[in-house]
């Protein structure tokens, strides 16, 4: 993707640490340090004009090209994660937290990255990885529960999908600081919640990035919600980007339902980063308009109107009237769109339909590098168990029945 | 200088029996000690407006209030050190891990405070408070939804660590939890979050540190905890057809562990096995077949079995039905017994 | 100590919360968000000469009665602590962490705070806890070995001296917030140093206060080094003080070897916790003399030229020097404060150089409220054990010996 | 992709033999694996130009540079979290917390990744990675300077844990750790430290998964660990004059355990106890005492003793010597077995 990007024209000045040990006191360096805008930073606005002045911070509106791949990247997106929630509901899934609303968070920030580069995702961020070019049902795999992670990692560049919040973040600042010390130009990206910033591990990344100037960009997508908890009862904060201050690292509060902005802020940071000028934090303001997983129930805790509210700020649709008001929207290619993303949606029912074979026996093959003597004895009495529930022509749903 | 109990009430009148689940139970436990002592308040993550991902705070904060019951942002670390302060201040707070494996971040708090502040102020600063998990599996969780984390408490002095099995001991030991002086992690078996019983609230059972032979038997004892409680009493159930005589002791408190009861049982039969879900190796399991042998060694015809899960960190939903011990895995574990030896 | 303080002059309006749920991309509210003074808020210049303007952050010089009580607080634990010192190297403690040279950062701060408030202190904080009216006995305690904490918390509404970092702002920020639900007008104060702002349970504890809004002052005690690591290696924050726009709380960063702006400062944001306005993170910048503890060798890691570079700011110096340009120090008052200190140190040695008796047997008293079966078998045995080594003449030493 | 070697060099040829304590045989372990593999970096609190509280990092940032060796910010969540990343990319990290205590801020990190990464993604994901855990007590530090981790580690599968008792092992074991395809728990007996031995560099003694017989004997076994192998030779030496022979097994590896030496040892002797600083309630002990007897009963003559801390929290400086195992108390619980039972 060829892509014109806003970057040198951004507020994100080196910040030089002014503490150098004993003499601090003395320094009177010029104040650098600037506050993220408090209005989110924004390239479209919802009615699907173009935003001029001071509003984009700055930021460059992608070229029609880029923005209608963007478009594409969405639609896809939103018939797969639609796809896989009714799929949910049919029991295929043990669980699925959809980013639906989310979409020009999501794939704005992940299409501003590389192919050799690393993302690092939540449990949210199934469509990125789709974005990223990683199979359904590889994706999938871990919340059908066939196994904890279903994708080649080093493939992909793409870590597995973290649960527990915010401890990602952190790997993300190690292995860009270990490509730093060899050179390596890549980046890490990570995405995290709104919620996950009340982590102390987030804080440790944001520390850990800023002070070793990795190439990391933080994508906090701001959705509102931490299961059902609000914003409100996670920060007192302005914005989550004013965050940044506080390591000496630019923050950006972005419009998280434009994925212009989301794409040109990203690509800056990611490209700031390559180049040797360290992490970025960028806050996506957006809405998760489903509920948490399908075990939530959000009418308990949030008014139909408010999700009303946001689905008339609708992130595909928004780009749309752009495309269309400029012309960059043929009516073949929407079609063209309209039918890749039907495929997807097809090719995942497919696989999500079809049953995974699982041998219960490699639960033990991979703890070790090296199969310890007692884990391979206990290996050996699961398969004379299974052996004989197979001689005995039990299955091992009988097995699932009693251990519930 | 430290909250006063300002709003004692009596016990709520016993209500007709009903049919309550584990989660029903700790969610009136919850209430019946909130309205008695106005010194308990409960928070932790969706505690408030969404009762809880387990439902089991559901309805309190409308009760209560905010005051008394609320969200706090997601940080368990954060939520278990500011109770400390709080139970510091002379409140009883209960707070809420959200799944065994997200009590970690908190490990800090829990092991360098939680246990040590009593006996680091020669008792002037006790810390009465209960941290509440959800524990353990066979619930088809993703990764990190499953683990047993009770070996980490329990290999920790200063901490009192109780599971409750079924619904009326849950009601129970979860009221004693938080009138006890001293702080108590409270093991809630998710898999059992839905198991029912009849009860009379407000409904004791025998004291929080007890053990309760749960099933008469004469041949073998099985020790069993939270959800195993019930696969050892299916184990029994079965194991009448092949003429043996299986007793069940519901641990109940696994920090401290009642020695009593148990070598009294296992005296009687000779032969003892230890269920849980948990790894074996570090298990929790090591400790009861330690103390247990040491204990009762010269009275004991065979090993203390333990029969476990795997040791292999917690499987995928399709696959955790391999790994968990199940009625038939314990009677084969018992089959393999020299049983002429006794 | 009757004080004449700034609050309401200085920069700490109230940063209201922007987001309360659905509502956030319509929020145009003005931006009352601030940036932290980089250069450190003073009162007191080194040469001893009072500061005005902008400096200042708009703070008052407290009075000359309260000065001199600082003064004389100050006097007394630099004399506390050089003894501690020494009695460390006699092999009287076993650790001695001390703060000399932070004297103004623990003294202003820690005589803002009234009786009836409470301390959360970290190992460094012995001076303040002397300032607080603890007995010398009873802070060394635990550096002795004696027991882990040597003193009644409750009655002297102090904390034991955290040795896991940060972990006390926590425990502060839910004894206050506890305080305040139930309408107690307390206020909890807690230190830390710089490198445990480091931490995930720094981070933790500014957010919960920030997002609770409860009366806690955190005071960070950047004395520019984490036992050998510079403060260049644990921020890229231009201030510590920075941090706190990250939480939507008021952040200052003071010059902390300057006792009066200390005062003035915590005092301010004391009251303001006090009347309902939530937090204040304090930045102390200030300079650790000596050795991170006696057990460790600074030469190792830093200058000794830094070293002397700091001594020349010394912060009871510098006051001294202010109070007798105004001759506000006649001959015997001084004469008495050092008198009043030695009379301390005294106390300190004589206290130090006897025996603590110490019955082993109190192991076991205290783990639990009720004592468990279990453990009073093992206590029986400790006792079995002691009765013998007292039958046969042997001492606990021979037990030392074989246990080392 | 990932960091290659891109420095591999042939090793040093063996030194004249040298009196190394271990801190200083860990310091050439490092120097020397450093010096083998370019991926291999060390960080932490303080390693960098105070070469570690204890020294065991001294003069190595001088030597390789700030790229190799450095000090991290003040974090050990952070520092586990990011040396995962390192891993990833290919590097070999080895971070060290500063006390046993102070690792569990890090505790997550261990538990839901450093032990699951190779499982969770079916071995594709490796992690070589050392966390190196200066530990236990006796040393007189003040509180939470002191205690023993062993048993959160070794409950956790997916970790290897080790614990080197002597300057060779110390060498050998953690070139091995460093050489490991998997992430290793190194943990080093602070009160060794500064144990001298005659040593000639690069030493490599037994693998680091296997026990080791330190002194051979007839009576009992006496199966030690880090700090308390030199406390069960001193028992040892003593019990001469009493007449009793005493085996000792040095366990090294506390998980893997190594039950082949381990019950070739008890199945000789026909007793066994186990000795560690920990509190024995739920201590690593109780796993060995529950495998020793599960897979020798037949050849007990008596329960596996457990030779521990008590049930507290680890105890002042002054009152640490009641505390711990010393070898009078070694021989004292030796005596309380019913000899005769044999
Ligand atoms: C350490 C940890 N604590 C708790 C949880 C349980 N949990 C899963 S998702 C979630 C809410 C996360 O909210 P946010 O970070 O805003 O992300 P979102 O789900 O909104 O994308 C919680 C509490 C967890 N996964 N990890
Ligand atoms: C969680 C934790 N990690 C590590 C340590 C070991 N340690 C003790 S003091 C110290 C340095 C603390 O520096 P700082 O916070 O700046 O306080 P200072 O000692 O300078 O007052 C370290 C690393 C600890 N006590 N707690
Ligand atoms: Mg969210
Ligand atoms: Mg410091």
């Amino acid at each position: 993707m060829p892509i014109v990007h806003a970057f040198g024209k951004a507020l994100i000045g080196g910040i030089p640490s002014f503490h150098d040990g004993a003499m601090s006191l003395s320094v009177e360096r010029p104040d650098t340090r600037s506050l993220p805008s408090q209005k989110p930073i924004r390239l479209l606005d919802n009615a699907g004009h173009a935003v001029h002045g001071s509003a984009t911070g700055g930021f460059d509106l992608p070229d029609p090209a880029t923005l209608l791949d963007l478009y594409r990247r969405m639609v896809v997106a939103r018939r797969f994660d639609v796809q896989v929630t009714a799929l949910t509901r049919q029991g295929r899934l043990a669980t699925y937290p959809s980013a639906l609303g989310q979409e020009a968070c999501e794939i704005g920030a992940i299409s501003a990255l590389e192919a050799c580069d690393w993302f690092f995702p939540t449990y949210r961020d199934s469509v990125a990885l789709l974005t990223r070019g990683i199979e359904p049902g590889d994706i999938l795999a871990s919340f059908r529960g066939d196994w904890h992670n279903g994708y080649d990692q080093h493939a992909h560049r793409t870590a597995s999908q973290a649960t527990p919040l915010a401890t990602q973040a952190l790997h993300a600042v190690g292995l860009s600081h270990a490509a730093r010390l060899r050179n390596d130009p890549i980046v890490a990206l990570t995405m995290l919640g709104d919620g996950a910033t009340s982590e102390g591990d987030a804080h440790e990344a944001f520390n850990f990035a800023a002070v070793w100037q990795t190439p990391t960009v933080f994508i906090v997508q701001n959705n509102q919600f931490a299961i059902s908890v609000p914003l409100s009862r996670q920060t007192r904060a302005a914005t989550l980007a004013d965050k940044a201050v506080g390591y000496g690292m630019p923050g950006f509060h972005v419009d998280g339902n434009d994925v212009a902005a989301m794409f040109a802020v990203t690509r800056a940071a990611i490209e700031r980063a390559r180049s040797g000028g360290g992490p970025t934090l960028i806050e996506g303001l957006t809405y998760r308009i489903e509920a948490h997983t399908n075990s939530d129930d959000p009418t308990r805790y949030r008014a139909a109107r408010d999700v009303e509210h946001w689905k008339r700020r609708d992130p595909i649709e928004r780009l749309e009237r752009y495309l269309v008001s400029e012309g960059a929207l043929p009516e073949d290619v929407r079609t063209e769109i309209a039918d890749a993303a039907e495929q997807v949606a097809a090719d995942t029912r497919q696989v999500m339909t079809a049953e995974a074979t699982i041998d219960p026996l490699e639960l033990f093959d991979h703890v070790y590098a090296n199969p310890r003597a007692a884990l391979l004895e206990q290996r050996g009495r699961l398969a004379a168990e299974l052996a004989e529930a197979a001689a005995s022509g039990s299955t091992p749903a009988a097995h699932a029945g009693a251990a519930r | 200088m430290s909250a006063t109990r300002t709003d004692a009430r009596p016990e709520p009148a016993a209500s007709a029996p009903a049919t309550l689940t584990m989660a029903g139970a700790l969610n009136a436990a919850l209430r019946d000690a909130m309205a008695a002592d106005d010194r308990v308040v409960v928070y932790g993550e969706d505690v408030g407006p969404l009762g809880g991902v387990f439902r089991v705070t559901d309805g309190l904060q409308s009760t209560f209030g905010e005051d008394r019951i609320w969200d706090s942002p997601l940080a368990e670390s954060g939520i278990v050190g500011t109770a400390i302060g709080m139970a510091m201040y002379g409140m009883r707070p209960v707070v809420e891990m959200q799944f065994d494996a997200f009590s970690y971040p908190a490990f800090e708090q829990m092991v360098s405070h939680v246990a040590k502040m009593r006996n680091r102020t020669k008792g002037r600063m006790p810390l009465p408070m209960v941290v509440r998990i959800p524990c353990a599996g066979a619930i088809g969780g993703v990764e990190h939804h499953s683990d047993s984390s009770e070996a980490y408490w329990t290999a920790t002095p200063g901490l009192t660590v109780v599971m409750p099995s079924n619904p009326a001991d849950a009601y129970s030991m979860l009221r004693e939890a938080i009138e006890s002086e001293d702080p108590v992690v409270f093991m809630e078996p998710k898999s059992r979050y839905w198991a029912k019983d009849a009860l009379e609230l407000p409904v004791r059972t025998a004291p929080m540190d007890r053990a309760v032979v749960v099933r008469e038997g004469a041949d073998v004892t099985l020790l069993a905890y939270g959800p195993t409680v019930r696969t050892a009493l299916e184990a029994a159930d079965a194991a009448v057809a092949e003429g043996l005589s299986i007793e069940v002791v519901d641990l109940r408190s696994l920090s401290p562990f009642d020695d009593e009861t148990v070598s009294a049982s296992v005296r009687k039969t000779s032969r003892a096995a230890v269920i849980h879900e948990a790894a074996q190796f570090g298990g929790y399991g090591a400790e009861v077949a330690a103390r247990v042998t040491e204990r009762n060694f010269h009275h004991l015809a065979a090993p203390v079995l333990r029969i476990t899960g795997f040791d292999i960190p917690y499987p995928s939903p399709k696959l955790e039905e391999f790994h968990l011990p199940t009625p038939d895995r314990v009677l084969a574990a018992l089959a393999t017994w020299e049983w002429d030896l006794a």
